[in-house]
């Protein structure tokens, strides 16, 4: 059964090659096509998708309803509000515009549900974002092995950095905060206990002490300034880090695409 | 290893590829764009590239892969799953179908089916884009299909939650907490709500296993998830699991190019050094024109 | 006094989510409660600069695409932003590229007008445009044929019609791009389509996650400096702030009886700073609990 | 009577603003009734905002320009995505479902071909000309230039996948992994600052509601809800020891 199964694959690798040869060839309306038609051609197909995506989910909903399934009372809610917005959407206007327009018109009560409604339950999920950022890194910035450490290291230095409070943080407390981290890494090689505290309060010491003389506390070196650190990070180790991602992704992506377009990732295709 | 007639290969490999790049320099009546000579040299080196590893593969070679952890545990994890005997969520990211990311997400979901098939687990799918359902729905049945249990596939597992970023989260928050699931893969495209919905599913105690290509989201799986692939490892993951010859060579090749790519770099380098001493003028920028002059 | 901190390294997620609650909500309901000196970060201050250096009757394209949730990192660098343009009598254009970004550019304007620092007028000192949908292919589209993609302002009244909108055909036609953005599209699909391809300076406000990702087009080139997150929105808010300040003084075209207010991401650093120590804190504790339970087994 | 649409738009955003912080404290019936909400408002609105920014003016825009008045002229070539568009809602006839495929291949044929042009230009060859070092500057700069290149190098090397990280290029591929997680720290230091300032948002939402022109909207629903949850969890404390 050719049509059922390789036609689609066909017109997938044929849309490849055409999308890509349209960056290359000189045609313009092959031009025009692949960089305004074919896009918007997707967000059609997608909106006509979406009512799929409905009638998903008011089966779903309603399916739980009926058969009274567990938390069945709430599915209810869901089915309530979905009615609503399709009602106050297509059917029932309430302000002074034309129909479409009125999603963001003020007074429409589209508008009221999105203001008072959707709205406020969107920002405060994001806003839950704060709280879990604060249990993931209380969580996951532990000194397990040396990665986790530079991880914590970082992402420390940076939150203080972008915050006025890292400015304050005086030139000792940097001082002994690198001593630290140099410790930290050599901790594992001291067997001894008595040996690396006396050495790492020795250091310490020592270090202050030349600060000292050196009048570190009156013009700051650049590299005992938290925000500066920071700024340090963000402009070299980060840099070099995100390079090295976006390349590898974007290889990823061409392999990917590769595979695709040469037909030979078909499974999306169900084969 | 059977003998690739070496003849038509050097055809295939070199003199094609050289037509090519000279018609496209000769530009027989403005024929091709001008301008982006070295997007389309960049191209088609790395297509004949992979095209020549996995000619090479199917011809029986066979290549090591270096074992990534996050693949090894996916198995695991449907396994431990079945054990406990709750499901396993698959959250395939919340963009659309025209994304690398989400497609990359659904062949892995295609393979993730398949173990769960075997193990006899059931697997618990919900969607943000509606075309994203489709085609998770459409993978998911081939693959009990292949594993002969084709009764064991429930369409409703897989099912449309929200087009809604944060209101996804919220759904799959809701699901996580009140089904318990023992194993969460995160594979697909993700935003801000990766650590929303990583976050639950560790306070939840299931094994999650996330991959991703959105690069600002890898710190928020890597701090709360147990295995992460990360931007490229998402990429071959699909290939990786597939097993198929085609599929390792064509990694191999995207090995090959990015030591091309780190060539480069060195070379770009190394011309930034002669242009500071002056033995050269080479301007780096005017070789990587890539602004379409038309 | 051992297994104390060992306790300590396994509190319970609820009490993290109480302080984090407080740290934020004090500050806010007594924000003089702590005074923190802003230091302006240097990409702050080559934003600044590159708006400087525009000369009056410029045109600037504004890109708004960010929402409600994101609105307390971005907002305010949207006003900051139309104040130091209006303040140099700039053309200024704005597109949305978000479902939610015109009801963010209407409360923007609305609220420049309220301030009365200038007098503005509609279709001749600015021009609003509605949403379109499409994300990159909107930008691709400006990029080639600004007429193509919007054929009327978000009021409906044509493009011929508008003063201001004379010798607009292309990106290439406007002298800075700047880009208010929360996620895709955002500063990086700008680079790619319009102002990398076309030469334009581009400069953009974002929320912080995305600062990291776009560090690599900053230090390119590619992007003009960036505002970064709440601190970028402060700093930037007080350098205007003081601008507008002297500018008020010394009599130029503002109305004197304007009232200045000082910006709302200024108030909030607080409330930042303080949560931001707290989690340096639970940071800390983890890590010595977790030092002293490796120690024991 | 718009005065007490305003004064019910209110009390219902810091209804639900409470029952999304309430998830804090755990799964309770505020949270589900919330996210069941959202759930639904939310798919809702993203079909009415589609439709009427979408489909509306830009498929039927073009199919019947006069009518739609969307300002585009007549474009006959848009029967084609219709055609595709109704592939997709074949879905619904089980045997007429495999048509759907044909408008899935072509929406992932389209994206493999415009994703790869776009990725080689700004990600790869873009990222490769960044990569040179301007040597004209000071010895730091200079430094910092060449840290840069090492942990680019060495970043890519991690990403090896058919050679064994074992010697030479596995101590390359750690300083590679090194170099990742001090940016995967970086920008989880650089986020907390930007979920703070969302928080900061809701919390000032929540004080401004709590005034009187709101009839104290926030504290009365905070005080009910801590009621309620405190008889639910009870309730539902004895209910487990039972069963």
């Amino acid at each position: 059964m050719f049509i059922k199964r390789q036609l689609a694959i066909v017109v997938m690798i044929s849309m490849g090659f055409l999308a890509l040869a349209g960056q290359f060839i000189n045609s313009d309306n092959l031009r025009e096509f692949t960089d305004k038609d074919a896009p918007q051609w997707y967000m059609i197909i997608a909106a006509f998708a979406a009512f799929l995506g409905c009638i998903n989910l008011l089966q779903l909903h309603s399916t739980k309803v009926i058969r009274r399934k567990k938390d069945w009372q709430y599915s209810i809610f869901t089915l309530v509000g979905f009615l609503l917005m399709i009602f106050f959407g297509f059917l029932y206007n309430g302000s002074t515009v034309g129909l479409g327009p009125h999603l963001k018109n003020e007074f429409s009560a589209f508008y009221w549900m999105y203001n008072y409604v959707y709205l406020p339950l969107s920002s405060t999920m994001f806003a839950l974002l704060a709280f879990f950022v604060a249990s993931a890194s209380y969580r996951a910035f532990r000194i397990r092995n040396f990665e986790a450490t530079l991880l914590l290291i970082s992402g420390v230095l940076l939150m203080l950095g972008r915050v006025p409070i890292g400015a304050l943080i005086p030139w000792w407390t940097v001082i002994i905060i690198y001593v630290s981290i140099l410790f930290a890494l050599f901790a594992s090689k001291i067997k001894n206990k008595q040996v690396f505290f006396y050495s790492y309060f020795g250091a310490n010491i020592f270090i202050l002490i030349l600060g000292f003389l050196l009048g570190w506390h009156v013009n700051l070196p650049s590299f005992l300034s938290i925000p500066l650190i920071q700024e340090w990070i963000m402009a070299v180790p980060a840099t070099a880090g995100s390079r090295a991602i976006m390349i590898g992704i974007a290889l990823g992506v061409v392999a990917q695409s590769f595979r695709i377009i040469t037909g030979r990732e078909r499974s999306i295709l169900g084969d | 290893m059977k003998k690739i007639n070496i003849y038509k290969d050097f055809i295939l490999f070199f003199t094609f590829p050289v037509i090519l790049i000279i018609l496209y320099f000769i530009n027989p009546s403005q024929l091709f764009v001008t301008g982006n000579q070295t997007s389309f040299i960049a191209i088609l080196i790395s297509c004949v590239t992979f095209e020549f590893f996995i000619r090479k593969a199917k011809n029986g070679e066979n290549f090591y892969m270096r074992p990534i952890p996050a693949m090894q545990a996916m198995e695991e994890a449907v396994g431990r799953a079945t054990e406990m005997g709750s499901s396993v969520l698959f959250v395939p990211g919340i963009s659309g179908l025209d994304e690398i990311d989400t497609i990359s997400g659904v062949i892995i979901l295609g393979h993730v089916a398949g173990m769960v098939a075997e193990y006899e687990a059931d697997l618990h799918v919900p969607c943000c884009v509606p075309i994203v359902m489709e085609a998770a729905k459409e993978s998911c049945k081939e693959a009990y299909l292949k594993k002969g249990r084709p009764d064991l596939y429930n369409d409703s597992k897989i099912h449309y939650v929200t087009d809604d970023q944060f209101a996804y989260a919220a759904g799959v928050n809701g699901i996580m907490l009140r089904e318990k699931p023992a194993a969460v893969f995160y594979q697909g495209k993700f935003y801000a709500e990766s650590l929303l919905l990583a976050e639950t599913g560790s306070s939840v105690g299931a094994i999650q296993i996330a991959g991703t290509g959105s690069s600002s989201q890898i710190p928020f799986f890597v701090t709360s998830c147990d295995y992460v692939l990360i931007g490229e490892e998402f990429y071959a993951a699909s290939a990786y699991l597939s097993g198929s010859p085609e599929m390792i060579g064509s990694i191999k090749g995207q090995d090959y190019v990015k030591l091309l790519c780190m060539v480069l770099i060195g070379f770009v380098v190394l011309v930034s050094f002669f242009n500071f001493l002056n033995i050269t003028q080479l301007d780096i920028s005017s070789f990587f024109k890539i602004n379409i002059s038309n | 006094m051992r297994n104390f901190l060992i306790k300590l390294g396994t509190i319970d997620r609820k009490f993290i989510f109480v302080l984090i609650a407080l740290a934020v909500l004090i500050p806010l309901l007594y924000p003089n409660l702590i005074e923190l000196p802003i230091k302006v970060d240097k990409n702050t201050k080559i934003v600044f600069n590159s708006i400087s250096e525009l000369k009056s009757g410029d045109k600037v394209l504004l890109s708004f695409a960010y929402g409600a949730s994101t609105k307390p990192e971005v907002h305010p660098m949207a006003i900051a932003l139309l104040k130091h343009l209006f303040a140099k009598d700039i053309k200024v254009y704005i597109v949305s590229l978000w479902p939610e970004s015109p009801i963010m550019a209407n409360q923007a304007i609305k609220e420049i007008i309220d301030t009365k620092l200038f007098n503005l007028e509609e279709g001749v000192d600015y021009a609003l445009f509605d949403y379109k949908t499409g994300g990159f292919i909107v930008i691709k589209g400006i990029a080639e044929n600004f007429r193509e993609v919007y054929k009327q302002d978000h009021n409906g009244n044509l493009i011929e019609d508008l003063t201001i909108m004379d010798d607009i055909y292309s990106v290439s036609d406007f002298d800075f791009v700047f880009d208010f953005s929360a996620g895709v599209p955002g500063n990086a699909e700008w680079v790619q389509y319009a102002c990398d391809p076309k030469k334009i300076p581009l400069s953009s406000g974002c929320t912080s996650i995305m600062v990291t990702d776009a560090i690599p087009y900053i230090e390119s080139g590619q992007l003009k400096g960036i505002l970064a997150g709440m601190p970028g929105a402060a700093e930037y808010e007080k350098m205007v702030y003081d601008l507008l300040q002297q500018q008020l003084n010394k009599n130029s075209n503002l109305n004197k009886d304007a009232v200045l207010t000082k910006g709302k991401a200024l108030a909030r650093m607080s409330a930042q700073s303080v949560s931001h120590l707290l989690m340096v804190i639970f940071i800390v504790l983890g890590n010595v609990s977790y030092y002293f339970s490796r120690k024991n087994n | 009577m718009s005065y007490n649409f305003d004064i019910i738009g209110v009390w219902s955003l810091v209804i639900m603003t409470l029952s999304i912080l309430s998830y804090l404290y755990g799964d309770n019936p505020f949270y589900k009734a919330a996210e069941h909400i959202f759930v639904g408002v939310s798919a809702g609105y993203i079909f009415a905002i589609t439709w009427w920014d979408q489909v509306w003016p830009n498929l039927f825009g073009r199919l019947f320009p006069d009518y739609v008045k969307a300002g585009f002229e007549f474009d006959g070539l848009y029967i084609i995505p219709l055609i595709l568009g109704l592939f997709m809602l074949f879905r619904l006839i089980p045997s007429l479902s495999w048509l759907a495929r044909i408008s899935i291949g072509y929406i992932v044929g389209m994206a493999a071909g415009l994703k790869i042009y776009v990725f080689v230009n700004s990600n790869i060859l873009m990222q490769i000309k960044n990569s040179s070092i301007n040597f004209d500057g000071s010895i730091w700069s200079i430094l910092n230039q060449f840290l840069v290149l090492i942990g680019v190098i060495s970043g890519l090397v991690y990403f090896f996948f058919s050679k064994e990280h074992k010697g030479t290029i596995g101590k390359i591929s750690k300083i590679g992994i090194y170099f990742l997680m001090i940016k995967f720290g970086a920008s989880f230091g650089f986020a907390v600052m930007g979920r703070i300032s969302l928080l900061i948002g809701r919390f000032e939402d929540l004080i401004k509601y709590s005034s009187e022109q709101f009839y104290f909207a926030t504290p009365i629903i905070f005080i009910i809800m801590i009621v309620v949850l405190f008889i639910w969890s009870t309730q539902n404390d004895n209910k487990e020891k039972t069963n």
